[in-house]
């Protein structure tokens, strides 16, 4: 039951982020990515950070895809299709998809010629109050850091996308 | 071959394919979700060990994603208003076409 | 090592391996406990009417029985106080308007929402022939999913709670941030550009709502140190003399946050004064123009139920959630307190839609990001004073309550002069 | 303060709300099919024929002379004089009617009769799924008793009465002194135009 879930996410997160990939439509693949970043909430939920799960997605269905779909929309042009395929795109596509596995090559072996030390044999158990602490504690620091980050992108972002109006 | 294992192989395919779409197309929208693929794929490993890797009381795995769900979220944000910014001044979000720095 | 037994062996070591997930204790339903006997048997009712039908099956059975009596039982409800808040919103808007509302249909209206139920149903499909049909089928389809999912971790009562999440509450909000994405895809799934710039403008208010609806319920979880609904339901527990509730909403952060909670949540799911999305008289109807029949129904029924849904959390947030507002009272059971302060709310929401007009979009927006995000943040500060401050007592608490109050009122005074001086009040100079 | 205006928005619908339980002020739809609006007494929209006695064709005041229907401006009204065996005109209308969807209201014929014989109706539910036949009223649909007129125009209906009867009056007491030489003579002065 749990193997054919488990079998389920993984399946949908790479068919979807494949399919999405190679889709010439660029709405379509926003939204096969927005079913990848949902599948990678559940396997969060799945291995049991059920916080990271729907912090996945309230940032990545909530509030990246928005922003992605906004920015489809603002930089599509009707005259032309969304994406002409040229020959040099074609060798950069075929470039691209070969460092992929090249890459992909390297790293199964690796994987599967690793011995890990056995696992606990429990899940382990982190209630929000531990993470809550452990953020406010050890990992204040960084906490303040993200959120100075945050806002810099945030401010940096408005400036960036804002019309310069009076220029043009 | 265990769980770990498992988690750990999807991941590095997930982390492949975003990779090979990074490269591989030229809409600078597209490259900015492969990139957000790949670090989706790290965020997967992150958890792998946390909860199949040796046992530990510590909350870092979820922690870390935690940020790097934030900084992704940061990186959204910046890269899609730079290609907002270029879409406006050249007409067009095709990255091999962005070859000058100078406008 | 040759593929075939390579693949073997790893396909022996997956089936040998303990695939359980780890979410799935979580997802156990609240088993009735044996030890609590104060509960009366009203208060235990519902369960002993699901035991009385479960009780027989053995363990795995019982399990997916229970958890299926709670979904059904679930949409069965709201799905039934979706029909009549559809019949009490017109007869309530009558009343005000000086007129009876429908009365027609059955006794004094009763079976209106039934009539507008076949209407709905029987009525043509029409799926423009330019849309990306798979989209326009879905979008609605995904509403109503999402809208439905966030029952999952409200606490109905005592013993009632479906799901019992460590972050019930992220989980509620990051359901309800998926329901942009729906809009989105019925507006550019219709493919007509009326419904492209609507469904923009209504991801433009959602998403700005977001953020005060999101930031107001901070200080009661600071206040609860709790992100599960029953933790912050229990954290509300008890009467000040017996008279006074602990409720959240009785302390300075609270109210402001139930305030702009409130507000934000009518923006949030589509209802006047903020019903700029589907404004008929103004637009078509925004991202619905496209779509008729069953699927209107659909989204219809998701907006209520998403009303319903944000209705509830704000009751297990700040009112108490299914405690009774006196001690006296606490005989009737939990489920019903519930029940009476989610209709209160609702009618709160039915009553506003009957007085305010509609704003317009840059009113919209200034509200939320000059107004409503400010004083949320604001709010903040004030729910952080407030739990550091929890152990002052005698003449500090005078002093508690008065540095919350001004931490209160003064930026609402200030940020609302600001606020109100461009448009109020004004002198119309032609009419 | 910001919110006080909101507030008194709020209470205004509330009263509203409430008052439209128990006061009428406050509530007043009329369920129309059901419950009969009241028309103001002065609503007009197409003429009758008043008879008095009890017989509808009898009774009718008019003596078929026609002025309506030459007054008429669109030209809805059709008398034929109804006359005995011998040619003789009887004075009363052998046809009269009225074509509804012509008649535009504008009281005319009711301005001119000299007999007070034609009214204007306050009956208004005559949509029908015949236009030619069902709209056009014969004398027959036309004639309504003159208790009738009196409950639709009550003050006009007293002083139309009073004019007839001050008449009558004359028409006796001129009658009495030339009693053989005044058969002919019950025709009244014209009377003035009704108050409207």
């Amino acid at each position: 039951m749990s193997t054919f879930a488990l079998g389920t996410i993984i399946a949908l997160i790479l068919g979807s982020a494949a399919v999405a990939l190679c889709l010439r439509r660029l709405i379509r693949s926003v939204l096969l990515f927005v079913i990848s970043w949902a599948g990678i909430a559940a396997f969060y939920l799945w291995a049991g950070a059920e916080f990271l799960a729907f912090a996945q997605v309230l940032v990545y269905i909530g509030a990246v895809s928005m922003v992605t779909l906004f920015a489809v929309l603002l930089t599509r042009r009707h005259d032309q299709p969304d994406l002409v395929i040229e020959p040099p795109a074609r060798s950069r596509a075929a470039a691209g998809v070969t460092i992929g596995a090249c890459v992909a090559a390297v790293l199964i072996p690796a994987i599967l010629a690793t011995e890990f030390p056995a696992a606990s044999a429990t899940a382990p158990t982190f209630s929000v109050r531990q993470l809550g602490l452990d953020l406010m504690e050890q990992h204040g620091v960084v906490l303040l850091v993200v959120g100075l980050i945050l806002t810099v992108a945030l401010l940096g972002a408005v400036v960036l996308a804002a019309s310069k109006e009076d220029a043009s | 071959m265990t769980m770990l294992h498992v988690c750990l192989l999807f991941s590095g395919l997930l982390f492949c394919i975003g990779l090979a779409g990074a490269l591989a197309r030229s809409h600078a929208i597209l490259v900015l979700l492969g990139i957000e693929l790949m670090l989706n794929a790290a965020n997967l490993n992150f958890i792998a060990f946390w909860r199949y890797g040796p046992p530990h009381a510590s909350g870092s795995g979820p922690i870390f994603v935690l940020f790097a769900i934030a900084i992704a979220a940061a990186e959204a944000a910046v890269g899609l208003a730079l290609v907002i910014a270029i879409y406006r001044h050249r007409q067009s979000v095709r990255l091999q076409e962005e070859a000058r720095l100078k406008g | 090592m040759s593929p075939a037994v390579w693949f073997g062996e790893v396909g022996a070591s997956l089936l040998a391996m303990d695939w359980t997930p780890a979410i799935a204790s979580k997802l156990a339903p609240t088993v009735f406990p044996t030890g609590q006997t104060e509960s009366a048997f009203a208060e235990r009712l519902p369960l002993l009417l699901r035991d009385a039908v479960t009780g027989s099956l053995p363990e795995p059975w019982r399990w997916l029985a229970n958890s299926l009596i709670a979904i059904v039982a679930i949409i069965v409800i709201f799905a039934s106080l979706f029909a009549l808040l559809t019949l009490a919103e017109r007869k309530i808007l009558g009343r005000v308007q000086n007129r009876p509302g429908p009365n027609r249909t059955g006794w004094g209206g009763i079976l209106q929402p039934l009539a507008d139920g076949i209407k709905m149903l029987t009525k043509e499909d029409i799926v423009p022939a330019a849309a990306d049909r798979l989209l326009h089928f879905l979008a609605p389809v995904v509403l109503l999913a999402l809208s439905i999912v966030t029952f999952a971790v409200i606490p109905y009562g005592r013993h009632l709670v479906p799901v019992e999440l460590d972050a019930a509450v992220l989980y509620f909000f990051a359901a309800g941030a998926a329901t942009e994405l729906a809009i989105f895809m019925a507006g550019w799934a219709s493919r007509n550009k009326y419904s492209l710039l609507a469904a923009m403008r209504a991801l433009a208010q959602l998403i700005s709502y977001e953020l005060p609806l999101l930031l107001a319920f901070v200080p009661v979880v600071m206040l609860a140190g709790s992100l599960a609904t029953t933790g912050i339901v229990a954290a509300q527990g008890g009467w000040l003399g017996g008279v006074l509730p602990h409720w959240h909403v009785l302390t300075p952060p609270g109210f402001a946050g139930f305030v702009i909670f409130m507000i934000a949540a009518l923006a949030e799911s589509n209802r006047s004064p903020f019903d700029l999305p589907e404004a008929e008289s103004e637009l078509i109807a925004g991202h619905l123009t496209e779509y008729s029949g069953f699927k209107y129904a659909l989204f219809f029924m998701a907006e209520y139920l998403g009303m319903c849904a944000l209705s509830g959390m704000a009751v297990t947030l700040f009112l108490g959630g299914w405690h009774a507002p006196l001690a006296a009272l606490e005989f009737i059971p939990s489920y019903v307190w519930f029940a009476v302060k989610l209709l209160a709310l609702l009618l709160g929401f039915i009553w506003i839609r009957a007085t305010f007009p509609r704003l317009r979009i840059d009113q919209l927006t200034r509200l939320a990001w000059k107004f409503l995000v400010p004083l949320a943040l604001i709010n903040l500060l004030t729910g952080g004073f407030w739990v550091l401050t929890t152990h002052w007592t005698g003449g500090m608490l005078v002093v508690r309550w008065a540095i919350a109050l001004v931490l209160v009122v003064g930026p609402f005074l200030a940020l609302g002069r600001q606020f109100q001086a461009r448009y109020a009040p004004r002198t119309y100079r032609y009419a | 303060m910001l919110g006080t205006g909101l507030l008194k928005g709020l209470a205004v619908t509330a009263k509203n709300f409430v008052g439209s339980f128990h006061d009428p002020k406050r509530y007043t739809t009329v369920e129309y099919p059901e419950q009969p609006t009241k028309l103001p007494e002065n609503y007009r929209n197409f003429p009758f024929l008043v008879f008095d006695g009890e017989q509808p064709i009898d009774g009718l005041r008019c003596v078929a002379c026609k002025i309506c229907e030459a007054e008429c401006p669109p030209q809805c009204i059709y008398i034929i004089p109804d006359r005995d065996e011998k040619g003789r005109p009887t004075k009363k209308p052998k046809v009269f009617d009225l074509d509804v969807s012509v008649c535009m209201s504008c009281q005319i014929c009711v301005e001119v009769c000299p007999f007070d014989a034609i009214k204007m109706d306050q009956h208004f539910e005559i949509a029908t799924a015949d236009r030619f036949n069902g709209l056009l009223l014969h004398r027959e649909d036309l004639a309504k008793s003159d208790a009738y007129y009196h409950s639709i125009h009550p003050t006009e209906a007293a002083q139309v009465d009073e004019i007839l009867a001050e008449a009558k009056r004359k028409a006796e007491a001129k009658a009495k002194p030339a009693a053989p030489a005044a058969p002919a003579a019950v025709k009244p002065p014209e009377p003035p135009a009704p108050a409207v």
